[in-house]
């Protein structure tokens, strides 16, 4: 059997295997699930070959999945991660209800998303879209709890996604007949300048799941309201998927050959601004992402918010069009993918051992949870782009093809004003959770279980490594660059360079940092060890008062009301009351349309008759 | 005085207290133990006395009563009341009010720590300033504070010629101390 | 083997420059306040009386392994960006790392200590440390603003994002870059006065209400070699801004040239480290969010005049 | 590990106790209305910072902790405390008469009379209150002190634990203190 057929009958026979054991046992429900998808990724790395394709025909259209450098970079992110998740899973739903469909759509969003990467034409794309969109959607309303509120706002939101994407396939089809990705983008799907429609439909149907201003207000609900294992698929890999696509069709638009066309200088100036568009959107996204992720005083949902602006980031380097540019987006994505993984698993551990994650709640975990804490440490110092692991090499190559290759010259301010105040946020987690006193209600708190921990550690070490030899992620990525229309990309294992020239070499720094850490760790140890003695958190100088017990001094209350009460202006206007108001205006405009339809005969014969008359007056225009 | 006649004789009729008026926008009342918070919170109610100025105590050791005073203040009169009652010093216990003034609390925790007089259904800390205190309460007056203090603390050598040398000094001088002040001897 | 030999002699000798100079500049900016106070003040060594008895300390107190690591995180952060920020220019001795690293990293390695600090101080329990901490990272957003337009406008102008490239083209040109793109400086100066927080942005580690805010659990050992941290730092932040607007110093490898690009450097750090600490003396506290206001206002705009400047 | 003899100390020892002596860390315990003479001291006029004294905000970076006036009972809780944070090398100057004899409240119920007997006193300045004049001769005696090596009261205090125990409890008769084990 072809291995293609094979990974997806695979994940669904796991997926309806992993729903009919779930009436016996979690446990084993969550196994088969793990070893379903184990077993898919198994196979996707070993047996596919890049470039190899199926074709068949179904229903008289002729489809075809196949496997392309470029959705084998997404293929890593969502087989890898999935694996990862769903070993992680099964400690975590252990003790919880109804885990049998819990389940069933874990294993189906991954198989949506693997159709994803393996379908050539539109028409399974959509089928797949579909069936993770609506997995998915299973998923968040799992908990039962804001099921209107969250459920509702993610399917309006999904379907607004699913009829662009639609109309931009049925307008594919009706203008370049075909149903192939390549063959559309080779007769200029993509191009912008013969079609305007068609890459701005198919960017909104991305853009919902990547959750690009305006399109992001249904993520942070519903990546809250979903079971912490979920969410770690949710935000690391199926908002890639949204990335997956925008890619596409934006890296298509800028690599297209327009030497040809007659309206060369002014296609060129509206791909521009397109460009611009794009790219401020991402930038907006990520500063206001970055703002409400730093009032949230629930872990889970600051690392939402944090989830959307690093969309944001990845939207911008996308939008950039140049080879750093969208290396940058794509380094990012395969980046945020493990890091945010990582801490979303450190906060579903946090969850499942203290039973919140309700950072006004808990507080000095470190010592009971360290395995944990050095997860959250590493993902946090990625997260905040810091040196050196691999989130620095994503942000450094990001600003430098703003500054060196786009001219984006405010459009880095943005950015770096929402990367400056994301250490607010990475702050407040780190502290939230795992510093600050120890609360007598976590005394019996304990580490997580070793199925959750391999994960973790598994991602965190795969952090420091990229932030190492953040080629080992460059060579795929540049095969997928070259997929989607970049010509000659050139990498380096641990060397990074810009256009002008300068380099920023990751070899002497990882020895600097190498060399000087261990000469002032060995000092600071060394140094008066007998006297050196270690205190609990509740033995600090508070001018002499001796806190009781169950007194917890933590501040953890309006934690940055000082940045908060300076940035007020910008907490002002939410794109949700903006949203609500269109909903109030959209009711208005139906409520005045039904008095159109008045009941009487008479009336609506008139409405005939100047129906006809304007088509007569306009027809010139009209039917060329 | 026509304010402060209104109020004695409001107060007077209604509750049958003595009273006069001390000077102008004074009146003073001594009453019952029993009647106090009715009269409070007439005052409070019904004649506008809305304000609690203070609340203090005095140590009657010498007729075996301890002295309350409660002072209260109308704004819009501009007349204070003072209100004062006697209780017994042996096993003291007033009427909680801080039910009528929720400042009356802070008062009443310091009385009831101070010279152990109780509250039924205070709430709040028995500690209020002192910390640890298992002694009599400080401030009565037959508690003997430099014994307490020899006893509990250690005292340095040369503290016992700490006598009064004002008599020492009015041989030298000639200054006449007058009669009142010579009590302050610490004799 | 020789040219790695060199190398090692010249990051020691960096360090220690760093060091003395970055704890010397502290002690004659206590005595030149103590002499505007109109009072005698302590001797000009008198940070290193400090550091050594903090040093000498017999016992210590740590909260834990992040409370133990805290100055771990400054001495790395210090010590690496050091290796990447060009002492002398042409000089044999102080090459270092200068070519292997550009501005953008410099920007995010600087921020490595803080954040690492403020975990330590996080660890200790202490409210005091908690909140100073939210204050310094607060302000700290503010003030990267100004900074970073001004850094921008330097990388357009010139097409280059290494620090190296930028004192070479000062040195080619004969023109500062203070003179070249003066709103550059302006904006990066005014950013300077956050980043050495003297008054009137000293409200991180304000002793009478905070109790020295996030260091208030460390003393001894780890307060002393977060001392040694700061005054690096303070080097590094005089050395950064004297290359990218000063035209650096330096002349070449030999003894003279050596002691005189030296001369030069520290009367270029000196002149320009009294800015903020003339403005502190001159100034009371503002609070954070004022603090923050500040740097949004005068100092952001002068940086988009400078970008726009740069860009034409 | 200081020893008591001038003669014996180490070049190392005598080097540390030349910069224990120049850098004193003052933690200003503002117990009683002595503390209105530190802003005097420390100021213009008299300013102790030529002699490296400089004001600590908490114990744990404090070299010298300096009571200034009356101790009440409750007071005295906070200072033990404080004093036990503070690391070692450490020393304490007591400050006006109140800290020597009681002073004028020798005879009150919750003010103690005698520092020395509840945490080990470097060095008594008299006076009630004593100028900023006394309060830097104190601080020149500390620092004689150090530099000879004989101000080493902190030891004393690790050695003779019990006896000062005994008369804290005395006196703090809910003890709920953390172990001090050094």
């Amino acid at each position: 059997m072809n291995s293609f057929f094979l990974i997806l009958l695979i994940l669904f026979a796991g997926a309806g295997l992993s729903f009919v054991l779930g009436k016996i046992s979690s446990i084993i429900s969550g196994t088969v699930a793990f070893l379903s998808i184990a077993a898919a990724s198994a196979l996707f790395f070993t047996q596919i070959e890049m470039g190899s394709f199926i074709e068949f025909s179904l229903g008289g259209i002729q489809l075809q999945w196949g496997l392309n450098s470029y959705g084998y970079l997404f293929g890593i992110i969502v087989l890898g991660l999935g694996t990862l998740a769903s070993l992680y899973s099964i400690s975590y739903m252990q003790n919880k209800e109804r885990t049998s469909g819990f389940y069933f759509n874990f294993v189906l969003v991954i198989a949506g998303m693997t159709g994803i990467i393996f379908a050539n034409d539109f028409i399974s794309f959509f089928i797949f879209w579909e069936i993770m969109t609506w997995a998915s959607y299973l998923i968040i309303i799992y908990s039962g709890k804001n099921v209107k509120k969250i459920g509702i706002k993610y399917m309006i939101f999904s379907a607004i996604g699913a009829y662009s994407m639609l109309t931009a396939i049925v307008m594919i089809k009706g203008q370049y007949d075909t149903f192939l990705i390549s063959d559309a983008i080779n007769a200029g799907a993509f191009n912008f300048i013969d079609n305007i429609y068609i890459p701005i439909l198919l960017l909104i149907g991305f853009g919902v799941k990547a959750a690009t201003m305006p399109l992001h207000v249904w993520a942070p609900g519903a990546y809250n309201n979903a079971p912490t294992s979920f969410t770690v698929i949710f935000s690391g890999a199926m908002s890639k998927m949204g990335v997956l696509g925008m890619g596409l069709v934006l890296g298509h638009m800028f690599t297209a050959d327009r030497s040809g066309s007659l309206t060369n200088f002014f296609s060129g100036f509206s791909v521009i601004y397109l460009q611009q568009t794009i790219g401020w959107l991402g930038g907006i996204t990520a500063v206001i992402a970055t703002l409400y992720a730093l009032i949230q005083d629930d872990a889970k949902k600051l690392l939402a918010y944090s989830s959307i602006a690093q969309l944001g980031y990845i939207t911008v380097g996308l939008a950039t069009g140049t080879k750093l540019g969208v290396m940058a987006a794509l380094f990012l994505a395969v980046v945020h993918g493990i890091f945010k993984g990582a801490l979303f698993m450190v906060v579903g551990a946090v969850e499942r051992q203290a039973g919140t994650t309700d950072m006004t709640k808990i507080s000095g975990l470190i010592r009971k949870m360290p395995f944990t804490f050095l997860t959250a440490l590493i993902s946090i110092i990625a997260l905040a782009g810091i040196p050196p692991l691999g989130g620095f090499v994503g942000k450094w190559m990001l600003y430098e093809a703003l500054i060196t290759e786009s001219n984006s010259y405010f459009l880095v301010i943005v950015i770096f004003f929402s990367s400056t105040a994301a250490f607010l946020y990475s702050y407040r987690f780190l502290f939230g959770l795992f510093l600050g006193q120890e609360e007598k209600e976590t005394e019996q708190v304990k580490e997580a279980p070793i199925t959750m921990i391999i994960p973790m550690l598994v991602l965190a070490i795969l952090l420091v490594i990229t932030g190492a030899f953040p080629g080992l992620i460059f060579s795929p990525i540049a095969t997928a660059m070259e997929f989607i229309g970049f010509k000659d990309v050139t990498w380096n294992m641990s060397v990074l360079n810009n256009v002008w020239g300068n380099e920023m070499n990751l070899t002497y720094l990882g020895i600097t940092i190498g060399v000087v850490f261990v000469s002032i760790f060995a000092f600071i140890t060394l140094k008066g060890l007998k006297g050196t003695r270690y205190v609990g958190t509740k033995d600090i100088s508070t001018s002499g008062e001796i806190p009781y017990e169950n007194e917890n001094l933590t501040f953890q209350i309006n934690f940055f009301q000082p940045f908060v009460r300076a940035a007020a202006p910008m907490y002002k206007r939410s794109m949700n009351k903006i949203w609500n108001e269109l909903g109030n205006g959209l009711e208005a405009l139906f409520n005045f349309t039904r008095k159109i339809y008045t009941g009487n005969g008479q009336t609506y014969a008139l409405f005939v008759v100047i129906f006809l008359v304007l088509m007569l007056l306009f027809k010139d225009t009209l039917f060329v | 005085m026509e304010k402060e006649n209104k109020i004695l004789e409001a107060i007077k009729v209604a509750f049958n207290v003595e009273g006069h008026i001390a000077r102008e926008k004074r009146v003073m009342i001594t009453a019952n133990k029993d009647i106090v918070s009715s009269i409070l919170l007439f005052c409070k109610n019904q004649q506008g006395y809305i304000h609690l100025n203070h609340m203090s105590v005095v140590d009657r050791i010498e007729d075996g009563k301890f002295e309350l005073n409660y002072i209260i203040w109308s704004p819009t009169e501009k007349v204070t009341i003072m209100l004062k009652t006697f209780i017994d010093r042996e096993n003291a216990e007033m009427e909680n009010i801080d039910s009528i003034w929720d400042q009356a609390n802070t008062y009443e925790r310091e009385m009831r720590e101070m010279y152990g007089i109780q509250f039924p259904g205070l709430i709040g800390r028995q500690d209020f300033a002192l910390e640890d205190w298992d002694e009599m309460p400080p401030m009565r007056r037959d508690f003997d504070t430099h014994a307490y203090a020899e006893k509990t603390f250690y005292q340095r050598p040369g503290r016992e010629d700490a006598k009064d040398v004002r008599e020492e000094l009015t041989k030298q001088s000639g200054e006449v101390i007058p009669d009142f002040a010579k009590k302050y001897s610490r004799e | 083997m020789e040219d790695l030999g060199i190398k090692i002699i010249g990051a020691l000798l960096t360090v220690i420059l760093a060091f003395t100079v970055g704890m010397t500049y502290g002690g004659i900016v206590r005595k030149l306040t103590a002499r505007v106070q109109n009072r005698r003040g302590p001797v000009i060594w008198q940070n290193f009386l400090d550091l050594l008895k903090l040093q000498s300390k017999k016992t210590n107190i740590a909260h834990g392994f992040m409370g133990h690591m805290a100055p771990v995180w400054i001495i790395i952060s210090a010590g690496t960006v050091l290796m990447f920020i060009p002492i002398l220019n042409g000089n044999l001795w102080f090459p270092n790392l200068t070519f292997h690293g550009d501005l953008i990293f410099l920007l995010y390695m600087m921020v490595f200590g803080s954040l690492g600090m403020a975990l330590g101080a996080g660890q200790t329990g202490n409210p005091n440390s908690a909140i100073g901490v939210t204050r310094g990272l607060s302000q700290m957003v503010g003030f990267e603003i100004p900074f970073v337009l001004a850094l921008v406008a330097l990388m357009v102008q010139y097409k280059t994002t290494s620090i190296q490239d930028i004192m070479d083209i000062q040195a080619q040109t004969g023109t500062w870059m203070m003179f070249a793109n003066p709103f550059a400086f302006l904006a990066a100066l005014f950013a300077s006065l956050g980043m050495f927080r003297y008054s009137p942005f000293d409200i991180v580690g304000a002793p009478a209400e905070l109790a020295s805010g996030p260091v208030s659990e460390f003393g001894g050992k780890y307060l002393g070699t977060m001392m040694s941290g700061g005054s690096i730092f303070a080097f590094i932040k005089l050395t950064l801004y004297v290359d990218l607007f000063m035209g650096g110093a330096g002349f070449g490898t030999g003894i003279l040239a050596t002691i005189m690009g030296l001369g030069i450097l520290l009367l270029k750090t000196f002149s320009l480290y009294m800015v903020p600490v003339f403005y502190g003396w001159i100034s009371p506290r503002y609070r954070t969010e004022q603090a923050i206001r500040y740097f949004w206002g005068w100092p952001t705009a002068l940086g988009v005049i400078a970008v726009i400047w740069a860009i034409f | 590990m200081t020893s008591n003899n001038k003669d014996k100390q180490t070049i190392v020892e005598y080097i540390q106790n030349w910069s224990r002596k120049h850098s004193l860390f003052v933690m200003a315990y503002g117990t009683g209305c002595g503390a209105i003479e530190i802003p005097a001291t420390m100021t213009s006029r008299y300013d102790a910072e030529r002699f490296g004294i400089r004001g600590a905000a908490t114990p744990r970076q404090a070299d010298v902790l300096l009571i200034t006036g009356y101790l009440a009972t409750k007071t005295l809780k906070r200072v033990i405390r404080v004093y036990e944070q503070m690391q070692d090398p450490k020393y304490v100057i007591g400050f006006g008469s109140c800290t020597i004899n009681g002073g004028m409240y020798y005879d009150s119920y919750n003010t103690i009379n005698a520092l020395d007997r509840y945490i080990p006193v470097d060095v008594y300045i008299n006076g009630c209150m004593p100028r900023p004049e006394a309060v830097i001769s104190g601080f020149v005696q500390l620092q004689k002190q150090i530099a000879e090596g004989t101000a080493n009261n902190a030891a004393k205090y690790k050695e003779n634990l019990e006896w000062y125990r005994a008369n804290q409890k005395k006196i703090i008769k809910n003890w709920r203190m953390p172990d001090y084990n050094w």
